[in-house]
């Protein structure tokens, strides 16, 4: 494979884990500061996405579409919350496990009750479509750039908005102590469904933002969403920086492994066995990797231990 | 074969005990996929399959609809509820091929009628074949078949083929090569259910290809197309239909145009029956009717065709009614197979615009009067 | 005199830039109550835990029974015979206090991985159980769930399961804690009795307690001993006398 | 008597009267889906040992389900196509036996638990949980891409595998076989409860220091647990395979996973008879739901959501009040 190949195919490892980061960090904002796992993450990544290809519709305008699907993100995860979510702070996590679970049939199901049964449309917008030479010659979609760029100003603005803002602070404080925040005199659940809003609009960007390089359908959130827990699993649950260098790694991971294992294999096996051994071994790659990592740090790479 | 034998032993002894099934008229047990991601297609068939009962304005024609869920446990569970309880003379209305494993052997070996209207696996084509199921779709390898010839015609001489890494997928890309020989840029097996292409897309564009052919169906082919469209890669591509199908193109949207795709079906076929059933298909849903939705308009004509001229309850007469496929088929010319698999013309479509929706015209025909790769392979 | 039962050499153990434990080096001798305190923060816990196995000290060695168990876990210390009683109750809650004590004397016993006879009925243990509940008289309680039982009958409880372990040697941490001065009485003079079965190392912050019981005392402060001796001796410590005297201060 | 043994009584009599109801009224499915209750049932009575009993909250079970599902496919499909599965160094016959098949069945999933468990157990808590979804999906996804047993597709077993003396063809003996194989397995887990395993292990749950004060350590228990655990459930899936006669790797999917969690709460954790009220419930509702509503899966999921806020303790938890333990 040429160098230039390989460098294509790590910006494309580097977009699937760059949004892959904008799932996982809502849901590991949620575990650290509430303690709650939450399975319903991926299906504010579809709102987000259906949202979005609403507005795109109706409006034709692609900016439209990213405000929109936030704003039903956030607005969806803020009903949750309210409604459902904050009865199972207290909760052990099999409750946490179930009800999530059941959010997940009803929030799918529900959309397909609204949007019908057929995929929706959402595309490329025409200024971001077609694809840009980079030094080297490597000829790589413009969309894609703006994706990478567009996550790592989220992350970016992630760690400050958690490293430098009373929010930020409040929400360490979280982390660190439920009642040491509550007797500052902070209104925690006020507080609790703002992160729970902010993690559902990160999902839903990242809902829209793939929507339209892929496919707006029920049932898209559920594969995003399993790797988005192997993301936080392997960065340490709770951990932002964690949840940024595991997202790289998976996206990485599964980019690379899918291309290079089949060649890997080909090296020393006839060309169709190995494409079926390196396909097989491709997809399980990640969740090898998380298995590894697992079993040497126990608490993933950056996390607390329990 | 020893199988068959011991099928129906199981059969005798299932059936042993049983009532006396429906007195008159036939009952179909239709189990299709109406829940879920997958849910457009099961409803499209199952649209177009009432839609045939409904222009026939049958009142001994009883269907009874329930949904696997995509699930081929749930299929298993469905069809052994329809054959028990609800005592159905046919079943029919699968759409995947798994499922179709898990419920057709054991449904045909009790005695009941199975009408695909999608799922064709070579499982049930070759060695499994039974004389009482009968896909009125195709048999699966067709359209992968149909596209390698028409690569093969239209002078391509390097194309990158790619499809899901799992037995239909691997179907597919064997059914291609069987009518294209020459040489291929590159042969990539995906995972199930991927979602982003960009590696692989990465990969034709360094493999000097000359076209691609692709087999992704669902979510997965409208991903690889949006995203091959915005790659720069200028190939032409050509694909079987189920990427380009009607529920699935508004989907895709632009990146869809100009694209050539094998089916046996189009909605541009000239013949009174598929005008009867677009129009028909349009003013009863309010949509333009797809593949799925014209296989189970078929299905249930050539039930009605087969109860026209015999009764359910003397299976060889039926059998022998179902298999003169004396219906009008929307497809034009339409017989089965010794296999029970059709005899049928498959087309060469191309992604249009038609206003402003965007559908397939059929530009060529790729194969004419087309069985399959199992035919000597069945034996009964 | 016999060797001690149990001895710290020259533990060390800091988190961090905190250094919780300094050189501390103490022992326990058969047959006495020696007592450990300081004030709060001076790194009693950090010891303990070293000690019972929760915790591996950065350097030094733990010995029991002339062993050493440095690089032992707590499971192994407590099967040769080292029980330890808890600050903040360690039971299981959901269970009764016969259930408990039963647990101890499961543990002592050995004879986990038996999945068919009822547990409960195993007379061995039962008894064992219940001579351990009857020592310190909860034995009228034995079918009470535990989470159900009062602040002080769960510190009896603790002590009646150390008990079913038949130990060598016993770590309390804090049993008088929350007590009220009646149970403190009583426990008192319990323990007072138990020295004779296996030495003690009392974390207490009672001090009438710990002045009646203890045959020696040590004072930890800011993770180092600065003093061992007599409660006599202790009293009249000038460096004890000024780092309680500065804790009363804040 | 408590009031749980008077409910666990009436379960067992419904579980026994509503098929007998159904051969008198001739509605064969009704035995169908009795026997998938008990299927389904046993293998939550699997995830119960683990999850009830030892506070391991597994989301892979699905793995051992699946697992002794394949055991079943994979002897029967050799046996049914009359070829060897290893011929050196020593020729190993398919089945059609049930209890040779169990017996695979059992010994394949406790080894695989063994595996998963040793590796899985080293994490607590939500590392846990996600640690053995992942193992499940890594089934899951081998069991699709491998070509030998079907992949995706899956393998159809033409006729339901023998028992000595029994007809498993007729669905009610196949049942009344079922509903043994799932009382045996109650009653046994009835008995480890309170064994000194079970005592030990859920002692593990409610305090671990208090576990290794005592001089136990929870690790090997906990793997033993979940080595049984996952038997049964490997059990469970055997049989499973045998009522659809027919395999695929959505056995292995989370969903199935979230499925059998979902029977264990519903109808109450650590309960014995949970897992089963739980079963019955979820396939009753899914058989009724479904019939009035495409949709079906929105109220299943509002009907869930309902039960966890407000029926804590799941169905038995809340007929029957609090947990008694003691004898």
């Amino acid at each position: 494979m040429s160098a230039l190949l390989l460098i294509e195919q790590i910006l494309n490892g580097l977009q699937s884990g760059v949004m892959l980061f904008l799932m996982a960090a809502g849901l590991t904002l949620v575990f650290g500061v509430m303690g709650l796992i939450n399975l319903a993450h991926g299906s504010l990544y579809m709102v987000g996405a259906f949202a979005a290809a609403g507005a795109a519709a109706a409006t034709g305008s692609f900016v439209v579409a990213l405000v929109a699907a936030l704003a039903a993100a956030a607005a969806a995860g803020a009903l949750i919350e309210m409604l459902v979510i904050r009865r199972l702070y207290e909760r052990d996590h099999l409750d946490q496990v179930l009800a999530t679970f059941a959010l997940i049939l009803i929030l799918s199901e529900g959309t397909r009750w609204l949007f019908g049964s057929f995929p929706l449309y959402l595309d490329v917008p025409d200024w971001l479509s077609g694809s840009v030479t980079l030094p080297g010659g490597i000829q790589y979609p413009l969309y894609r750039l703006a994706i990478i760029v567009v996550g790592l100003a989220v992350a970016a603005g992630l760690f400050g908005l958690i490293s430098r803002t009373r929010l930020g602070i409040r929400i360490r404080a979280g982390e660190a102590d439920r009642e040491m925040i509550a007797a500052l005199g902070v209104d925690i659940s006020k507080l609790y469904t703002m992160v729970f809003a902010l993690g559902a609009a990160l999902a839903g960007l990242a809902g829209a933002l793939v929507g339209a390089i892929q496919s707006v359908q029920v049932g898209m959130g559920e594969p995003v969403l399993i790797l988005a827990f192997v993301v936080i699993v392997i960065g340490g649950i709770g951990s932002i920086k964690g949840a940024f260098i595991g997202a790289l790694l998976v996206g990485l991971t599964e980019t690379l492994g899918g291309v290079l294992l089949p060649q890997l294999f080909g090296l020393f096996m006839d060309p169709s066995a190995a494409t079926t051994v390196g396909a097989s071994l491709a997809s399980m790659a990640i969740y090898i990797l998380m298995a590894v990592v697992l079993i040497w740090r126990p608490s993933g790479l950056f996390g607390v231990r329990a | 074969m020893k199988m068959t034998k011991l099928a129906a032993l199981a059969a005798a002894t299932m059936l042993a005990g049983m009532p006396a099934a429906w007195a008159e008229g036939v009952k179909v047990g239709m189990i299709t996929t109406l829940s879920g991601g997958g849910a457009g297609l099961g409803i499209d068939a199952r649209d177009g399959f009432m839609l045939a009962v409904k222009l026939a304005g049958r009142d001994d024609l009883d269907v009874v609809i329930e949904d696997d869920q995509r699930k081929p446990e749930i299929a298993v569970q469905l069809a052994d509820k329809m054959i028990q309880s609800e005592k159905v003379d046919v079943l029919t209305g699968i759409i995947w091929s798994n499922l179709a494993m898990a419920v057709v052997p054991a449904a045909v070996a009790q005695g009941k009628f199975y009408l695909s209207v999608n799922a064709a696996p070579s499982a049930l084509a070759g060695k499994g074949c039974n004389p009482n199921y009968f896909s009125v779709s195709y048999q699966n390898d067709n359209l992968h078949e149909a596209a390698g010839a028409y690569l093969a015609k239209a002078g391509f001489k390097k194309p990158f083929i790619l499809a899901p890494n799992y037995p239909a997928g691997k179907d597919s890309l064997t059914g291609m090569k069987r009518f294209y020989t020459g040489e291929l840029a590159g042969e990539v097996y995906t995972k199930l259910g991927q979602t982003d292409y960009a590696a692989e897309i990465a990969q034709i564009r360094a493999s000097g290809a000359d076209s691609v052919f692709f087999f992704l169906p669902g979510g997965m082919g409208i991903s690889f197309m949006k995203q091959y469209a915005d790659s720069g890669v200028n190939l032409p591509v050509v694909g079987p239909a189920f990427s380009f199908d009607q529920g699935i193109l508004g989907a895709v949207g632009q990146a869809a145009l100009g694209v050539k795709n094998t089916s046996q079906w189009s909605k541009d076929i000239d013949n009174a029956a598929n005008k009867a059933f677009v129009d028909g298909f349009q003013a009863e849903y309010g949509r333009l009717p797809s593949l799925y939705a014209a296989q189970g308009f078929d299905t249930a004509n050539l039930l009605i065709s087969a109860m026209n001229k015999a009764d359910v309850k003397d299976a060889d007469a039926f059998r022998a009614a179902l298999k003169e496929a004396d219906f009008p088929s929307v497809r034009g010319k339409f017989s089965f197979a010794s296999n029970n698999h059709p005899i049928q013309d498959i087309y060469v479509r191309e992604v249009v615009m038609e206003g402003d929706v965007i559908t397939n015209k059929i530009v060529d025909t790729a194969m004419t009067d087309h069985a399959n790769a199992y035919v000597d392979a069945c034996k009964m | 005199m016999t060797d001690p039962v149990l001895v710290t050499h020259d533990i060390c153990k800091s988190f961090g830039a905190l250094q919780a434990s300094r050189d501390i080096s103490l022992d326990l001798r058969p047959g006495e109550i020696h007592a450990l305190i300081g004030p709060n923060g001076a790194g009693k816990s950090t010891l303990i835990k070293q000690i019972a196995g929760g915790l591996r000290p950065d350097r030094g060695t733990v010995q029991f029974l002339g062993r050493d168990v440095t690089a032992l876990d707590t499971a192994a210390r407590a099967r040769m015979g080292l029980a330890r009683t808890f600050q903040i109750s360690a039971l299981a809650m959901e269970y009764t206090v016969l259930q408990n004590a039963v647990l101890g004397a499961l543990g002592a016993r050995g004879g986990v991985f038996r999945f068919f006879g009822n547990v409960l009925k195993d007379n061995d243990l039962r008894s064992a159980a219940e001579a351990a509940l009857d020592r310190v008289g909860l034995s009228d309680q034995a079918g009470t769930v535990t989470g159900e039982l009062s602040h002080g009958q769960r510190r009896l409880l603790e002590v009646a399961v150390a008990l079913t372990l038949r130990p060598k040697a016993f770590l309390m941490d804090e049993p008088m804690a929350g007590l009220g001065a009646d149970g403190s009485k009583r426990l008192t003079g319990f323990l007072d009795g138990l020295r004779d079965e296996a030495p003690i190392l009392l974390v207490e912050h009672d001090m009438d307690a710990v002045f009646a019981l203890a045959d020696r005392i040590s004072v930890l402060v800011y993770g180092q001993i600065i003093a061992t001796g007599t409660a006599a001796e202790i009293r009249e410590n000038p460096e004890v006398r000024k780092a309680y005297l500065g804790e009363e201060d804040q | 008597m408590n009031r749980e043994t008077i409910i666990n009584l009436l379960i067992a009599l419904g579980l026994i009267a509503v098929p007998l109801w159904a051969i008198w009224a001739d509605e064969p499915f009704i035995i169908t889906l009795a026997t998938k209750v008990a299927i389904l049932a046993l293998a939550g009575v699997g995830l119960n040992i683990a999850l009830g009993l030892g506070g391991l909250v597994s989301f892979g079970h699905a793995a051992f389900f699946g697992i002794g599902g394949y055991a079943m496919g994979i002897l029967a499909s050799h046996a049914q196509n009359y070829t060897p599965m290893m011929e050196w160094p020593l020729l190993i016959e398919g089945t059609k036996s049930m209890p040779v098949i169990w017996l695979v069945a059992v010994l394949a999933s406790a080894l695989a638990a063994l595996l998963i468990g040793v590796l899985s157990l080293r994490t607590s808590g939500v590392y846990f949980i996600m640690i053995t979804l992942a193992f499940g999906q890594m089934l899951y996804y081998f069991a699709i891409s491998w070509p030998a047993y079907g992949g995706e597709d899956g393998l159809s077993i033409y006729v339901r595998n023998g028992f000595p003396g029994l007809n498993t063809l007729d669905p009610a003996q196949f049942l009344a076989l079922c509903y043994a194989v799932l009382f045996v397995v109650l009653f046994l887990s009835s008995r480890l409860a309170k064994s000194a395993f079970g005592l030990a292990l859920s002692g593990a749950r409610q305090n671990e220091d208090r576990l290794r004060t005592v001089g136990i350590e929870p690790f090997r228990l906990r793997l033993v647990a979940f080595v049984i655990s996952g038997a049964v459930t490997g059990l469970a899936g055997a049989l499973y395979a045998d009522l659809n006669r027919f395999v695929s790797p959505t056995m292995f999917s989370w969903h199935m996973s979230g499925e059998i969690m979902v029977f264990v709460i519903l109808g109450g954790v650590a309960r014995l008879f949970g897992p089963v009220a739980g079963a019955a419930l979820f396939i009753v509702m899914e058989h009724l739901l479904g019939g009035i509503s495409e949709y079906w899966q929105v109220f299943l999921g509002l009907t869930l959501l309902g039960v966890v806020l407000f029926a804590r303790g799941g169905l038995i938890g809340t007929l029957a009040g609090r947990k008694v333990t003691h004898d």
